[in-house]
């Protein structure tokens, strides 16, 4: 089962690997995002300060929101996908290889990236682990959440505008505890409290939408 | 090895998986069409008596003056919504399991009524709210999460109308209304906790201090007359869906065949 | 054993074929024919769980699928019109990511390599699949029989298309080796092969409604 | 009796848009969905009904007819 879900892990990794322009997209979409709200609110420090969490946050929600629809397209389209779906391992585990490796090579390099950026935003040093952290358990949570919508839209037309439309109220509670926890923590009261409700709602997703996942992708198929 | 088929005659092959999957649509669609009026006449029943109480023998209150009225409307739209969403993830989760037809048509036609009652509650609570706040939108957590709870409606929507083979549509739509019900509580309350975060103590529009039995009474008949009607419009989507879905069959040649003899016989 | 009863196939909103029956044991070989669009495709995804039967059941060894998804899928070998390649890949990284993804971690690459080597594509090791031929690529999903033969039902849509002469008979003669082994083979083809017995062949134009 | 006369009950004490704007828009999309569900099955019928005859004997001849199944 182990050899399965790590083989499926490394093709994936591989994939991104060879076609690493795309990756690339991702995280300049991002960077991009967030350099533009300096431009549209102004460039008053402390008002840059109250701001930079939500806009880091909303900015990392766009970005893996863009990369989703590539998650299974590809195999959707040259019948890997039907292959996977005849395996005789459980679904799930493939699935959960599949979205551990999206996140890996779309959300992790935002993880990291989005330290630098805060300091553009002049984001007090202190803030920045949380932040890190806050994104490290909060973008999994996406990307398995979007994998739901992926499958959900699978080749139907005009699915990327459909995917937003069906994944973005989902990510509010995410987008919440996450941003959340950075201005919990600038506050004072600290950030324990949301970063818990983000491991919490992390361990349910993990759960819960590989298996809906799961079945939203048979559907996809028949 | 051995391969064979049935003779084309029709009485040859049995039904595969009980009567229910194939024999519902059809039995539902007249008694849809028999029930439909008695719920909507109660509807409106219900609603007359509801309005009456809500304008002509509830008091005005005495700290919000007359706008309080909406409530009458805008609590029992905001039940609705809420109750249709849980009744839609219900019909799923039954479509999911029995694999029943029925089910997924009954939840796809309740959709647009709980998107109209959604809005409703959203329009209501904004014209509420700017007389007792003083701004039409205000992020209270009741109105964000009924927002959201709009662009689920919108979601499932989109999506079953974007599949056109019928019974992906069905079960994708299904998931989603599932993934949904589960997401709706936790929206609920991360936003709840947003807004008392960053607002303080909200001033919430629900909860008038003390309610006067009559205008409960007022809210609960306009409670009703929202069920009924809900159920009268569902069931008369259900008859449009089922004669869409079934198109091919005989029974519903046969339906289309004497509706229309019926007309002609009136005109 | 591999078996359906009354069996109807509903696509999009067309009935295809409705009260089809069979039963498929060790050994035998079954080629389904038909017109195009008559549901060869459909039937033969049918078989494998991949879709649900309107009306019927198929079973395995006596189970419904639904019941013995894993087991059946532990048994069963789909190539189906595409050949579930990736073109970034190679053909051996994807022949032994199929193998793997399929359950069968045991498969090295090593035997991989001489899978693909038997079916002709020595050269083409390290090529990324995308400056293959349609033949070659379609030897590709094929060298997975050469994997398989511990799985006894091979279900096959199409194999022969784009072959060449050679490959064509060497195929046919695999897919003969595989029932005379005990295997059961169940493809569609619009081609005439040379397999050692003639298989049975299912008509399925004089099924459909 | 709550109100003194029929203009007081249209003023609602100062928040008639509020009030009437509530209930107007509600009743009119209660209405619009009323109108458009009735409709709706209407057009279907109809449109079902003249696709059948074009079709002809096809729709219940050999083509996908679904009460064989039953």
């Amino acid at each position: 089962m182990l050899s399965t879900f790590l083989a499926i892990l490394r093709r994936d990794l591989l994939l991104s690997w060879r076609g690493r322009a795309d990756l690339l997209v991702t995280l300049a979409f991002f960077v991009v995002v967030v350099c533009l709200f300096p431009f549209g609110v102004g460039a008053e420090p402390n008002q840059l300060r109250a701001i930079a969490p939500g806009v880091l946050w909303v900015a990392a929600l766009l970005a893996s929101l863009l990369a989703l629809h590539r998650l299974f397209a590809q195999d959707h389209a040259d019948g890997t996908l039907e292959q996977l779906l005849l395996s005789s391992e459980p679904a799930v585990l493939w699935v959960l290889a599949k979205i551990a490796a999206f996140w890996l090579t779309t959300g992790l390099p935002l993880v990291i990236a989005a330290p630098a950026l805060a300091l553009l935003f002049d984001l007090e040093q202190s803030a920045l682990p949380v932040l890190t952290l806050s994104l490290a358990l909060g973008t999994p949570i996406l990307a398995l959440l979007g994998a739901v919508g992926a499958a959900l839209t699978l080749g139907v037309r005009g699915g990327g505008m459909l995917l937003a439309l069906l994944v973005l109220p989902l990510y509010v509670p995410v987008l919440i505890f996450g941003a959340g926890a950075v201005d919990a923590h600038l506050g004072g009261t600290g950030a324990k409290a949301q970063l818990l409700l983000l491991g919490g709602g992390l361990a349910g997703a993990l759960a819960l939408a590989p298996w809906a996942c799961a079945s939203a992708l048979r559907i996809a198929m028949e | 090895m051995t391969i064979s088929t049935t003779t084309p005659g029709r009485a040859a092959v049995r039904p595969p998986q009980g009567w229910l999957r194939f024999a519902a649509p059809q039995q539902f669609y007249p008694l849809a069409g028999q029930l439909a009026p008695w719920f909507a006449a109660l509807a409106a029943l219900l609603a007359a008596a509801g309005l009456y109480i809500g304008f002509f023998v509830a008091p005005t209150d005495f700290q919000q003056g007359e706008v309080y009225r909406v409530i009458f409307i805008h609590v029992p739209a905001a039940w609705m919504s809420m109750f249709i969403y849980l009744i839609m993830a219900f019909w799923s989760a039954v479509g999911l399991v029995m694999n029943t037809r029925l089910s997924f048509i009954v939840s796809q036609a309740l959709a647009p009524t709980g998107a109209m009652f959604c809005f409703v509650a959203l329009w209501t609570g904004a014209l509420w709210g700017k007389p007792t706040w003083g701004a039409y939108w205000v992020w209270d957590a009741r109105l964000t999460s009924q927002l959201l709870l709009l662009f689920l409606y919108f979601g499932f929507i989109a999506l079953t109308r974007a599949i056109e083979d019928p019974r992906r549509a069905d079960r994708a739509g299904a998931v989603l209304a599932l993934v949904g019900a589960v997401n709706v509580p936790i929206i609920y309350f991360s936003v709840q906790w947003w807004n008392t975060l960053h607002q303080g103590a909200s001033v919430s529009i629900a909860k008038a201090p003390s309610m006067a039995t009559i205008m409960l009474v007022g809210m609960l008949l306009m409670a009703l007359a929202a069920w009924m009607y809900s159920i009268a419009v569902a069931l008369w989507r259900v008859r449009a869906l089922i004669l869409e879905r079934e198109r091919h069959t005989e029974w519903v040649g046969a339906v289309l065949e004497a509706e229309a003899k019926a007309a002609g016989g009136v005109r | 054993m591999l078996q359906a009863t009354d069996l109807a196939c509903l696509k999009g909103d067309r009935l295809l074929f409705r009260g089809l029956a069979l039963t498929l044991g060790p050994g035998e070989m079954l080629r389904v024919a038909g017109p195009n669009g008559v549901g060869k495709t459909s039937l033969l995804r049918l078989l494998t769980g991949l879709t649900q039967p309107e009306a019927g059941e198929v079973s395995w060894h006596g189970t419904a699928l639904r019941r013995s998804r894993e087991d059946f899928h532990r048994a069963l070998l789909y190539l189906g019109h595409s050949a579930a390649l990736n073109d970034l890949l190679t053909p051996l990284e994807n022949l032994h990511f199929a193998c793997a993804a399929a359950g069968d971690a045991d498969v090295d690459e090593e035997a991989c390599m001489q899978a693909l080597v038997r079916i002709g594509l020595a050269r083409q090791l390290d090529l990324p699949a995308r400056v293959l031929s349609q033949g070659q690529r379609r030897r590709v999903g094929l060298a997975r029989l050469f994997l398989s033969f511990h799985r006894p039902l091979w279900i096959l849509d199409e194999p022969f298309t784009a072959l060449d002469v050679d490959a064509v008979a060497d195929l046919a003669a695999t897919l003969s080796d595989h029932c005379a082994a005990g295997g059961t083979v169940v493809l569609t083809t619009h081609q005439e092969a040379p397999f050692a017995r003639a298989p049975q062949v299912l008509n399925l134009g004089a099924y459909a409604c | 009796m709550e109100w003194e006369s029929w203009s007081a009950f249209w003023q609602m004490g100062g928040a008639a848009p509020y009030v009437w704007g509530s209930y107007g828009v509600t009743l009119v999309l209660v209405a619009l969905e009323l109108v458009l569900v009735l409709r709706r099955r209407k057009d279907t019928a109809a449109r079902l009904l003249r696709w059948r005859r074009a079709v002809g004997k096809d729709v219940g001849g050999p083509q996908a007819r679904m009460e064989s199944i039953e």
